[in-house]
């Protein structure tokens, strides 16, 4: 019996969650031992035209990462989506938007302006922009659109399983391949990780107290962690408990607040609006001004409570940007 | 402190040891009066009982004057012009009517109301902005044994009492006190002094008089002190008139601005005291000699 | 130039005790107030999850009320404060989302207040109708156009393609 | 008796006419069709009076016939008929709370003039419960015990006969009063009206019952500071002020008053509003319960410097009933019930200053005359001016601070009758001439207008009109040395100067001062003039929106003696039902942990004002105590991985009203 093929593709991407299947280490090994790689543009030469020759649902599983900004990935999502029986969503990129859904906060020309104009390291006096169409030896070339708004994959596609985390760690990675193989798996469109926060792993939990009140908040370069005591007691903004087990507390380890990219637990529609709702109610300050104080040390709400899950959220982009922009010339 | 000042007829007239007395003890608080270049009549009472929209118009365009100045306060000493001017504002802002014919009006010379300048009478802003404790520092001659009965008159409480309450103000008492003077009980401290009326139906009007000045000299008062010319003037000039039908009477009236610049210690003659019918004189001093004898 | 036919579109959270009655007495006292509002009881303003509130804008309203009873007087002792710090955050947050921040209100209404029911709900119906629809599922909809093409469509792209490489 | 899970959703919606009250301006019939219409509708109704018995029948019916396992009723306010349908729906063989309400005539047909707008905001709010419905599990309530103990909080008339009723029935009370003694106003009145029986007489042996009772712990001079818990379970601080003397053993002889090192009594003497004088050790009134002595901190020397020669202790001998080491007391009791009873404080005339009060020595108010009047009064029951003369001519001013937008804008509803019956006691002590300036005589209760008949054909002159001012400035000869009224006789259609020797303010009744505080510790509310809000002003008229917490007398807004008993019996009653009883049944809305899904972060714990979750440290998880938890659902706001849940209030619950009102266009 051949072994099961599977596809590893990346959209939106800072190739962290490439980088997490090499992380796997030797356990790798075993994994090749039970798939065949069928496609993995990143480590492997397969072709686009590889997969198109496929059969549908020719694939096993298909492990996308990435949020889904330009025309290309839209089109290698559908296709993907076509060719395999499991589409995963890998990474916090793909289930929520990631860093790049941030975007989300910018128009498309307010993005190239500033990548390809007015960032300081930027020397482009022909002010060139990326094109979507150009002539090479005399033959039209297609390039990608970048489009308006940041999607998750699952905004594009239908997705079967979630692999949350920037980047999902090597045990969530091949605990999730384990599951497909052996067909243990939980209902269609779950997330492979714990369906708990991440206080429940947090190897700080037992310091936390049980009368939290905020006097203010910090943000980690304004302080100097205690690295045994909950963060949230040290008035350090930590999403652990708006944020899901599975990655062992990797950052709370490393003495750095969790910033939520394994997303909500399945309870929580919007995670940025309940962390929120948590994190303020326990402001010790009691009239507006002195609240409002407080409430300066978060001085950019969107990018904390939603810094991996704007475009998933209740909102998803900001409200007043436009649907369509004039394409740049 | 600038002030923009509107006298309206009265401090140019009758009134007139009014403003003589009101300015010098302005300057002497270091409050600045300026004059409304180009002000006109007010309209008064009569003006708005026979048309309401054209009065307004008239006060409106001292209003617009005030404003086009930049004046924040207008300082109206008159209760008459307090009145109207107020209720002008208050007319523009209620009516749109009224807030048309002002617009149109005005336009016509170029001018505008926005209502930004508040309309002051001089009480309040010597009570409520400059203070009775900066007044109480300038006072080298306290009114000692001096009784007064402080009156109001009707106007500058209702209907609008802005600074101070409809049917029992204080202000002045409280600034009588700051002077030394001792205030009497004196109950009908707004009621009406009988305004025109003293012309028009004498004996209603005189007998209105009658009683505030027959109350003031029961009550001990050696003085009674206005803040309207029209009260000072009733309460003033109709003695004989009044002596004939009920008897005497005899109490002398002043503005309260006379008072405060004998506490001031500001030479007599600036005080314009001589110019009343019935001669006030301080009551260490009954026995004839003049009032304020420094100069 | 606002739309004056635009019927915005509120969502309110009352509280069981203090809000809700106060707008039951609206209605004892027949008070007439604009039919834009629509009420959502809650046992206390402190129940009121941000997750409804950007919900509620996701599904269409244009605005959202809550009411509770007044600082000091919530009949649970503190809830209302909890809600006070969360609508501070919210409007901060909503601000940053792109969403004029007078469409989300928190007001403190008595049980004895019916008439500040009625002056709120116009108020900020006359309020919202200035600001102009704020139409998210519409937006939603425009947003994804741009990505929903059809798979045939896609497939004439592929087809494309391959002409091209060929 | 409940769907689970699984079972096919089917819902019976009924809409109710009110009869016109809501189909006046919703169209019933069009909702009804529309929500016929929607998924999981089975029945869909409208009838005249979904509360009659008949309406209530249909419900029951239909849910036997139509196996219904939803109902959805849109009427009026759930504050209001929610437990009728409820039990509607039990009765039908239901849980009761598979059942939501829809309120379209207080939030919909009273409130909007355009029908349409109006019948679409139905079909909304219909749409919302008929979704919310959906998610509605059958629930019990929770019952919790009743402890069998009363508070009631002042010992007033209202609170007296409160006191006496429970105890009557064989209930533990405990009376708190702030004054010295109980008696609160009616212990300074001289007659009462319209009988003009003698207010000591009537009331004089119910304080003394109070004071005996074996069921009555009566403590005086002393306030409520805390209240803690919840119906049935209340845990009250009580602070009891020290008077410096010993209650048990003091025996009300006054030896210790006669002795004082004060030899006149110089003090001004609370009881008789000042009129009267008093000395630093006293008795408030010859009728005080408890009969014992109190010490004002504020005149004894003792108290305040420490040197006197105690020549009370001397006096009181071995009693040794004065005890200057007290010291305040914090105490604390449980009950189950608590009545509020904490009457009013009467208008003061200086906030109108053209009626002169505290200028003209004549102008006096109805609360001092009537102690004028009385034969325990300062001057022995002779009424006489301050000069000592008799007064020839009387008057009296009505709605002094009351049915005014300057001062206060209700009715006193006691003024009228009061004056009246100190009118007729002015004419009997002194034969003086009376005259009643008044708005509108208000005359409603029981032999009260034919109180105002009588007090017609004693020669008492009526005059109908706002009285102006009182002043002291003559215009006529007859006028001098007397106070003049000027006043606007409305039916004369002429103002009037009317010259008498004294005026009677009939000042009214306004909420007490700290009326703010004593809401916010019994967790009661306020109507917008600042008495204390009653659950309903018709069905449950001592109720308060707490439970357990019940309100009587002039506290809850102005009355007369009869109606104030009538309340304190009706609250007594309340309280007895419940103590009865034995248990009351609580909404079952509490807040409860998932377990298996909490990751036992703690948000949630300091987020409880009632510290219903702990922390299970065992378990690492959240722990919600049923009984503490009332229902606020804030932690279920806070619990930021969605693992806190409120039972009638769950997330899927609100968030499909949510989708419900929004997404019917």
């Amino acid at each position: 019996m051949p072994k099961p093929r599977i596809a590893i593709y990346w959209c939106a991407s800072c190739g962290g969650c490439e980088e997490a299947f090499v992380d796997m280490a030797e356990g790798i090994v075993g994994v090749l031992e039970a798939v065949d790689i069928a496609f993995w543009p990143v480590a492997l030469d397969f072709k686009k035209s590889d997969v198109r020759a496929l059969p549908d649902k020719g694939l096993f599983a298909a492990f996308v990462n990435g949020a889904v900004r330009t025309s290309e990935q839209e089109e290698m999502a559908r296709l993907l989506r076509r060719k395999s029986r499991h589409l995963i969503a890998y990474g916090a990129c793909a289930c929520s938007g990631g860093i790049p859904g941030l975007a989300n906060l910018f128009t498309r020309e307010q993005l190239l302006r500033f990548v390809y104009e007015d960032a300081p390291t930027v020397s482009n006096a022909a002010k060139t922009r990326p094109q979507t169409a150009c002539m090479d030896d005399g033959r039209e070339l297609e390039l990608p659109e970048l489009r308006n708004v940041v999607r998750t994959l699952d905004q594009v596609v239908e997705v079967d399983y979630y692999v949350p985390g920037c980047p999902p760690t090597p045990k969530m990675t091949q605990e999730a391949i384990g599951a497909l193989l052996s067909g243990k798996l939980p209902a269609r469109g779950a997330v492979l990780a714990p369906d708990m926060a991440l206080c429940s792993e947090c190897p700080r939990r037992s310091s936390k107290p049980t009368d939290l009140a905020f006097k203010a908040f910090r943000r980690p370069h304004e302080a100097l962690i205690d690295p045994q005591k909950c963060l949230l007691a040290q008035g350090v903004v930590c999403m652990g408990p708006a944020t899901r087990a599975g990655c062992d507390a990797a950052c709370p380890a490393g003495n750095m607040p969790c910033t939520g990219c394994m997303g909500p637990t399945s309870r929580v529609r919007d995670q940025g609006a309940k962390m929120l709702s948590s994190l303020c109610a326990s402001i010790s300050a009691r009239d507006d001004a002195a609240i409002g104080s407080v409430l300066d040390g978060i001085p950019d709400p969107v990018g904390t409570f939603y810094r991996y899950g704007l475009p998933k959220s209740l909102i998803r982009r900001k409200a007043d940007l436009p649907a369509q922009e004039a394409a740049v010339p | 402190m600038k002030y923009s000042y509107f006298p309206g007829c009265s401090l140019k007239g009758l009134g007139r040891a009014y403003e003589e007395s009101l300015l010098p003890v302005m300057r002497h608080l270091g409050a600045e009066m300026n004059e409304l270049d180009d002000w006109n009549c007010c309209g008064a009472t009569a003006y708005m009982s026979v048309d309401e929209q054209l009065a307004c118009v008239l006060a409106a365009r001292n209003l617009a004057l005030a404003e086009k100045a930049g004046a924040r306060d207008l300082i109206t000493p008159c209760s008459a012009c307090y009145l109207v001017l107020n209720k002008t504002k208050h007319y523009i802002e209620d009516s749109p009517a009224i807030r048309a014919a002002v617009e149109r009006g005005l336009g016509a010379a170029g001018l505008k109301c926005e209502g930004t300048t508040s309309v002051r009478h001089p009480l309040d802003v010597l009570v409520n902005d400059i203070g009775l404790d900066v007044i109480k520092e300038k006072v080298v001659r306290p009114l000692k044994g001096l009784k007064v009965a402080p009156y109001y008159g009707c106007q500058v409480v209702r209907p609008y009492a802005t600074f101070d309450d409809a049917w029992n103000p204080t202000t002045m008492d409280r600034l009588l006190t700051t002077l030394g003077a001792e205030v009497v009980h004196y109950p009908l401290k707004t009621k009406c002094c009988g305004a025109s009326l003293t012309g028009t139906l004498p004996e209603i009007g005189l007998r209105l008089t009658y009683i505030l000045l027959k109350e003031a000299v029961r009550r001990g008062a050696d003085v009674i002190a206005t803040i309207c010319p029209l009260c000072q003037f009733n309460l003033d000039a109709y003695h004989h008139q009044i002596e004939q039908r009920w008897g005497p009477v005899r109490i002398p009236t002043v503005y309260f601005t006379q008072l405060m610049g004998i506490a001031f210690g500001l030479p007599a003659k600036q005080l314009a005291l001589g110019r009343s019918f019935i001669p006030f004189r301080m009551p260490s001093a009954k026995a004839g000699e003049a009032v304020a004898p420094r100069t | 130039m606002p739309d004056a036919a635009f019927q915005p579109r509120i969502v309110a959270f009352f509280c069981n005790w203090c809000t809700y009655t106060a707008a039951d007495l609206a209605g004892v006292s027949r008070f007439k107030y604009a039919p834009n509002v629509r009420v959502v009881r809650l046992m206390c303003s402190g129940r009121v999850d941000p997750q409804f509130i950007l919900s509620a804008f996701s599904q269409g309203a244009d605005g959202v009320l809550i009411g509770g009873c007044h600082i000091g007087d919530c009949h649970y002792s503190e809830g209302n404060l909890k809600t006070l710090r969360r609508f501070q955050m919210l409007r901060r947050l909503l601000r940053g989302l792109g969403i004029d921040e007078r469409r989300l209100r928190l007001e403190w209404i008595s049980a004895a207040e019916g008439d500040k029911v009625r002056v709120i709900v116009n108020e900020m119906t006359e309020q919202l109708r200035a600001l102009g629809p704020l139409g998210l599922p519409g937006r939603f909809e425009e947003w994804d156009r741009e990505a929903g093409r059809t798979e045939a469509e896609a497939a004439g792209s592929e087809a494309r393609e391959e002409a091209a490489h060929a | 008796m409940n769907a689970g899970a699984g079972t096919e959703i089917r819902t019976g919606f009924y809409i109710c006419h009110c009869g016109q009250n809501i189909a006046g301006v919703v169209d019933c019939p069009a909702v009804a069709e529309y929500v016929a219409r929607l998924p999981s509708v089975v029945v869909s109704r409208d009838y005249k009076y979904m509360c009659s018995d008949p309406g209530q029948e249909l419900i029951k019916q239909d849910i036997r016939e139509h196996n219904l396992n939803r109902i959805v009723v849109a009427s009026c306010s759930p504050l209001l008929h929610e437990h009728t349908f409820r039990h509607a729906v039990e009765a039908g063989g239901l849980n009761p709370f598979l059942f939501q309400m829809v309120n379209i005539r207080e939030h919909d047909s009273w409130v909007h003039t355009d029908h349409a707008a109006a019948t679409e905001k139905a079909k909304a709010l219909a749409y919302a419960a008929v979704r919310r419905v959906r998610f509605h599990t059958a629930l019990e309530t929770k019952r919790v015990s009743v402890h069998p103990d009363v508070l009631v909080v002042g010992g007033g008339i209202a609170g007296i006969h409160a006191s006496l009723t429970l105890a009557n029935a064989g209930k533990k009370v405990f009376l708190v009063e702030r004054e010295p003694s109980i008696g609160g106003h009616m212990a300074k009145f001289d007659k009462t009206f319209p009988t003009l029986d003698c207010a000591a007489c009537i009331l004089t042996p119910k304080m003394s019952a109070v004071g005996a009772h074996e069921n009555i712990t009566l403590w005086s001079y002393s306030e409520v500071v805390k209240v803690e818990g919840y119906v049935g379970n209340y845990q009250v601080t009580v602070k009891r002020k020290p008077r410096y003397v010993n209650e048990e053993l003091c025996i009300g002889c006054q030896e210790c008053i006669r002795a004082c090192v004060y030899k006149e009594a110089k003090f001004p003497d609370e009881f008789n509003v000042g009129m009267g004088k008093r000395k630093p050790i006293y008795i408030p009134f010859p009728q005080a319960v408890p009969q014992v002595v109190v010490i004002d901190p504020a005149r004894c020397l003792q108290v305040k410097s420490g040197k006197c020669k105690q020549t009370c202790v001397e006096a009181c001998a071995d009693r040794r009933a004065i005890d200057f080491t007290q010291r305040e007391e914090l105490v604390q009791i449980k009950v189950g019930n608590i009545i509020v009873t904490t009457g009013f404080k009467l208008f003061d005339a200086k906030r109108i200053p053209q009626y002169g009060y505290g200028v003209y020595p004549n102008v006096v108010t109805s609360i001092e005359l009537e102690r004028l009047v009385t034969s325990s009064g300062p001057t022995g029951g002779e009424l006489l001016l301050r000069d000592g003369r008799t007064p020839q001519s009387v008057a009296f001013i009505l709605c002094v601070g009351s049915r005014d937008y300057r001062t206060n804008r209700w009715c006193s509803r006691t003024c009228c009758m009061h004056s009246m019956k100190l009118a007729q006691l002015v004419r009997e002590h002194t034969g003086a001439d009376v005259t009643v300036f008044y708005l509108d005589i208000r005359a409603p209760g029981k032999g009260c207008e034919e109180f105002y008949d009588k007090s017609l054909k004693d020669g008492i002159q009526f005059v109908r009109g706002r009285v102006a001012e009182v002043t002291d400035w003559a215009v006529t000869p007859e006028e001098e040395g007397k106070l003049v009224i000027r006043a606007e006789d409305t039916l004369a259609g002429l103002v009037r100067r009317i010259p008498v020797d004294m005026i009677v303010l009939a000042v009214g009744m306004e909420p007490q001062s700290d009326a703010q505080d004593l809401r916010r510790l019994f967790n009661m509310s306020c109507g917008t003039e600042g008495w204390f809000l009653e659950k309903h002003p018709k069905l449950a008229p001592v109720s308060t929106f707490t439970d357990g917490v019940f309100i009587a007398g002039c506290c809850q807004g102005p009355k007369d003696i009869p109606d104030s008993i009538a309340q304190a019996g009706a609250a007594a009653a309340e309280a007895m039902a419940l103590i009865d009883r034995g248990y009351i049944e609580q909404e079952p809305n509490t807040a409860y942990v998932v377990e298996e899904d909490c990751s036992g972060c703690k948000s949630c714990i300091p987020i409880c004002p009632y510290t219903a979750i702990t922390f299970d440290e065992a378990k690492a998880k959240a722990c919600i105590n049923p009984a503490l938890c009332k229902g606020c659902g804030t932690c279920v706001a806070a619990c930021p991985s969605g693992s806190i849940r409120q039972h009638l209030f769950e997330d899927e619950e609100i968030m499909s009203e949510i989708e419900g009102v929004l997404s019917h266009a």
